[in-house]
């Protein structure tokens, strides 16, 4: 199978869901003519044209609404958000309209919206533009909110993504695009809302997803250089969120971290504790260890981000604690 | 406009306000709860656009409205139902006075978000658009809610777009509390349309011809020019903003001169001047609508609640 | 000491402290001739004037914002969404703004804003107005989140944010307005960050804040005639959060059970008990639970919307479990 | 305008595009990290329109904030230290090149949200209005912050509450690739004043006396008047949106056509045929400020990074 960056999967699988359904089209700040801050969408206004490829003004409201008012009406908008720092702009037309309109009227209608948006911390883009916010949406029923560490992952699930009926939040980490591994060349789709063992183990559990699940691999891979075998689960969706391969991995181990690039105070890891906590109760041989970002907004200085940031030290360290 | 249309139209007016003011009525009884905004006042409004619309035309609102529903055609059992919050309700009770909605005439809804429907308004015309119809996007929204910035970005977009919008601000002198100049930074909302290259018109919206006259043309320009189009209809509400408004802000006065327009009144009056009716005739669709409201109460009442299950129904397209 | 309401309480800090300090304004949507939807600012108008007390248009994004900029250069404004719901629209300007700039200029200002937002399900407002998002804005740093169960609580910690040199989000839950209790009529502050202890008890701890620390208070009193002893620690404070005497009640009850209204799924009580496990891991004799809201938009019909909720009943439930 | 104050102006006019190719060329070096905006050909508008201010009135601005501080007064040598992340850059490294302010100079700051500081410098000018001094806020932003919703909630409610706000747009004809006409439904931005109850003017802001004329007029109408005012710059950037941008949205032909109008070039121009300098005056100039560069760049580079405790400082204003 070929290895093909994680920029790459997301522009394929975009591509080749616009060339499947023709009620599939993109909408977002510099998608068209610029081709994409991130270049996903690079050739894409002059394949698809701009009926199906549309540049939007900085309206970052109406760009959630719009979508959702399109999908509402029988179409399947893939909107980007320049980064998910801008979808802040947007909770309210995200959380309160795309993913209520159904239940509110009683399932009359369906909104098969996707939101993409590039987030992460790390590249010196100073406070505003470095959040992972992931779990400030993931914390509303209607919507589905998915993040992928792999290649293989952000195809197979964008396009399961764009084929569901509900509004989905897609993050894509910004330092990942520049990842590769292995996609099949043939169709095929990863299930939203299943978590995901990437790397077997015995010793101890470690949760993560997105760019937490690269650091996670990198120091269980570290850490079997010293004898210790981490099992790694990648959570993928954050809602509906799958915690039996996690539970099932920790009544393995007995023993947990998690690893998430956000803030650590009311962020993810402090659900999958609970939920070990709770679920897990009787195999919890040590507490359960997080590794977040620290609760600062982030700074610009290039070693002073780094210092708030997850990394494989911290992990190596979490994970020595717990055992 | 022939006998037969003109009648049609004072009923549909009496009924929405008849509507109303059984709502008021159960609401004082603690049948209908949250918040409830009653159209009193503004029926020229709806039944004058509505009226003018294709059957393929798209409605949205916010909250207040009830109106807008009737007009799509929805049987006013299904909203006296959800009114009361029963399983019968036309959105089975989960949305209430503030969303109902119903897709199967294209009414997309009501929604209490002041503004937030606007960019979906705009949406769905994108989505008309896309598929080359020639359906539009009637769009209707408060005075106030031209002052948030979903109003903005959304008529923004419409216009670069050019996407087929109606929208329609009923400028009933306030949000809420607050008089149109203490919330806006110039007195018309036309001059607000300027700035997303729309011309605007204002209507005199207390009456229902100037109102589906107006409509019409803006229709016809859309379907024409392929360009969003803005009406402003002055018009007043009657009652509070909500129940319970303890309406500190306007005079008993002022209140009076604009009923002495009502718009039910303004339609009566043509029709007997005209002799395009009776009295008789008209005092018989008044308790024809009357009745009509009774047994859509009737039936609201005599409704079972949702069941407890249906909770969890809904909250995704499909089972996860 | 007199029992006031707790909207009194408020009503009586907003006034105590615009007299003692001319800097401290009111602004938001009818706070002013309509004499505050919630009626907290009957009165004001006349007294204080139109410009002390600012209706704004419906303009929450500009309502965030530029409490945020006249705080910064000096007032101390209040500014009021006239429910948290709305405030989903000024997430942007309160915490990629008020929140950061003090930080990200390197300390060279000060933003001592107070965000006033009613909140919370239970009026049958249905899925857009019945939110208890209180854990998404306590994810940030750089912002402090406070949220009262009681009116002596309130009117302190009022004044406590008034008085605060940062940007203080003050949550109000619309069903306590009515609750009474003792409020001293000499002046008095309650420090923010710090958790309560409500009653004392000796069985299990019941953790809550806000509507769900008055449900934990009722079910206390109802077990309480079974014979069982809760004690009940009221977090007042999001962030800062003090788990000082939540940790020191589960030391000494070895159970707990979280109430909180809001989803449970990433909610505040996720936090409680990952702290509580990390923590107080030696402590724990059974599984913590947590009592949250369902997870679903809140439908209007008034049963269908009371099953989703939490009441007396639920906390009950859950503490036989733990017991 | 006398000499001094000429020579006064091409020296901030050479200062800012001096400290901008540095910075390109620090960036290529990967010195400075991040995003960073460039604002080569704009110059005349921060030169102009800052001279035109009296001491006490405040400016805010986006992300494309270097020149502003420039002018705002601060050393060079403490924004060259922030473009490199040190201890001593005037945000102490923590704000980087889109975040720079100096509050004891009235400058509150670049901020990367596109139109999220348009409200804040409503707020900074309500509070010089409550204290009743003088004092007038320049903010400044882009034409493609125009469509966001910001910008309308913010000058609405600078009309409605009659602050002291001068709004600057810097049109320079696009954001990020976005043409104006591709993003916003009306031409101009003065058509969007409008619907705030402002007149505005465009300015020909390639031309520093144009500026600064406009700009003087405005701020004394905001103060005899009590009004907000509005301002379209019309410029242009020579360079790309930030570093790394494609350029496939505009022809070299286009970038030229504007190059040929270069605020320096006109200025300087200005100086020679008036005789009001010598071309050796002004390369002593363009000396100086090389050199006033450079040691800026030693200065940074020889600064410390920011110890890592300070990475928990000044997140509260009060430890917790
Ligand atoms: C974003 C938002 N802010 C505030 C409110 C509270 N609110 C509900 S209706 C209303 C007034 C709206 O006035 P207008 O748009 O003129 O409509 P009208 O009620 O007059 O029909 C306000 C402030 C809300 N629902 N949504
Ligand atoms: C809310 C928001 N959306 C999107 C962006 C990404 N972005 C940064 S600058 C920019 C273009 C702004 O253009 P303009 O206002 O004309 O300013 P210019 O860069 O031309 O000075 C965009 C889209 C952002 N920073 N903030
Ligand atoms: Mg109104
Ligand atoms: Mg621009």
């Amino acid at each position: 199978m070929p290895k093909i960056t994680m920029r790459q999967a997301i522009t394929d699988a975009l591509r080749e869901e616009m060339l499947r359904d023709d009620n599939v089209f993109i909408m977002g700040q510099e998608v068209g003519v610029w081709g994409g801050t991130y270049a996903v969408t690079r050739g894409f206004y002059d394949e698809f044209g701009a009926k199906r490829v549309r540049d939007t003004p900085i309206s970052e409201m109406v760009i959630g609404g719009a979508a959702a008012g399109a999908a509402m009406n029988g179409l399947r908008p893939v909107a980007e958000f320049m980064t998910i720092n801008f979808a802040f702009l947007a909770l309210d037309a995200i959380v309160n309209h795309a993913a209520k309109v159904r239940y509110m009227f009683g399932g009359q209608m369906k909104c098969p919206v996707v939101y993409r948006a590039p987030g992460g911390g790390g590249r010196q883009l100073g406070a505003t533009h470095s959040h992972t916010p992931d779990v400030i949406f993931a914390h509303f029923p209607g919507l589905k909110v998915v993040s992928p560490a792999t290649a293989y992952d952000a195809k197979g699930l964008l396009k399961s993504a764009i084929r569901d009926d509900n509004p989905v939040l897609f993050i894509e980490h910004h330092t990942l695009y520049q990842i590769r591994d292995e996609v099949p060349t043939e169709e095929y789709l990863v299930p939203i809302g299943k978590s995901d063992v990437k790397r077997e183990g015995t010793d101890v559990t470690i949760v993560g997803y997105a760019q937490g699940l690269q650091v996670a691999l990198d120091a269980a891979a570290k850490l079997a250089e010293e004898g210790i075998s981490a099992e790694v689960v990648d959570l993928r969706s954050l809602r509906p969120l799958d915690m039996g391969p996690v539970l099932k991995s920790f009544q393995k181990t007995f023993r947990a971290v998690v690893v998430e690039e956000g803030y650590r105070t009311f962020g993810i890891g402090a659900e999958i504790v609970a939920r070990l906590h709770e679920e897990g109760f009787d195999y919890q041989d040590a507490p359960i260890k997080r590794v977040a970002q620290y609760e600062v907004p982030l700074p610009y200085s290039r070693e002073l981000e780094q210092s708030a940031l997850i990394n494989v030290d911290r992990v190596i360290k979490a994970v020595k604690e717990v055992l | 406009m022939d006998k037969e249309t003109l009648l049609h139209w004072y009923r549909q007016m009496v009924l929405i306000r008849t509507f109303e003011q059984k709502c008021s009525e159960l609401y004082q009884q603690g049948k209908i709860g949250g918040f409830l905004h009653l159209y009193i006042g503004q029926e020229a409004v709806a039944v004058g656009s509505i009226n003018a619309r294709q059957e393929n035309d798209h409605l949205i609102t916010a909250y207040r409205d009830h109106a807008h529903a009737i007009m799509a055609g929805t049987d006013v059992k299904y909203l006296m139902a959800e009114m009361l919050g029963k399983a019968t309700g036309i959105s089975k009770g989960k949305g209430g006075s503030m969303h109902l909605a119903d897709v199967s005439k294209n009414y997309w809804g009501g929604y209490g978000i002041v503004g937030g429907h606007v960019p979906l308004g705009v949406g769905i015309a994108l989505a008309e658009q896309y598929k080359g119809t020639d359906s539009a996007v009637l769009c209707y929204m408060g005075d106030g809610s031209t002052n948030i910035g979903y109003f903005h970005e959304a008529l923004n977009l419409a216009g670069v777009w050019d996407l087929p919008v109606l929208f329609i601000v009923e400028n009933n002198q306030y949000g809420m509390g607050t008089a149109v100049e203490r919330a806006s930074a110039v007195k018309t909302m036309v001059e607000k349309a300027a700035a997303y290259g729309m011309k605007g018109k204002q209507v005199d919206a207390m009456n229902v011809f100037e109102v589906h006259n107006a409509t019409q043309k803006a229709l016809q320009a859309i379907r024409k020019g392929k360009a969003p189009q803005f009406l402003e209809m002055i018009t007043y509400r009657f009652e509070g903003h909500s129940m319970g408004d303890p309406l500190r802000y306007r005079s008993k006065e002022e209140v009076h001169k604009w009923q002495e327009n009502d718009p039910i009144g303004i339609l009566e009056k043509h029709l007997l001047d005209e002799k395009e009716a009776t009295q008789e005739e008209m005092d018989q669709i008044d308790e024809e609508v009357k009745q009509e409201i009774e047994a859509a109460v009737q039936f609201a009442e005599e409704s079972p609640f949702p069941a407890l299950e249906s909770l969890f129904e809904d909250v995704y397209a499909n089972d996860l």
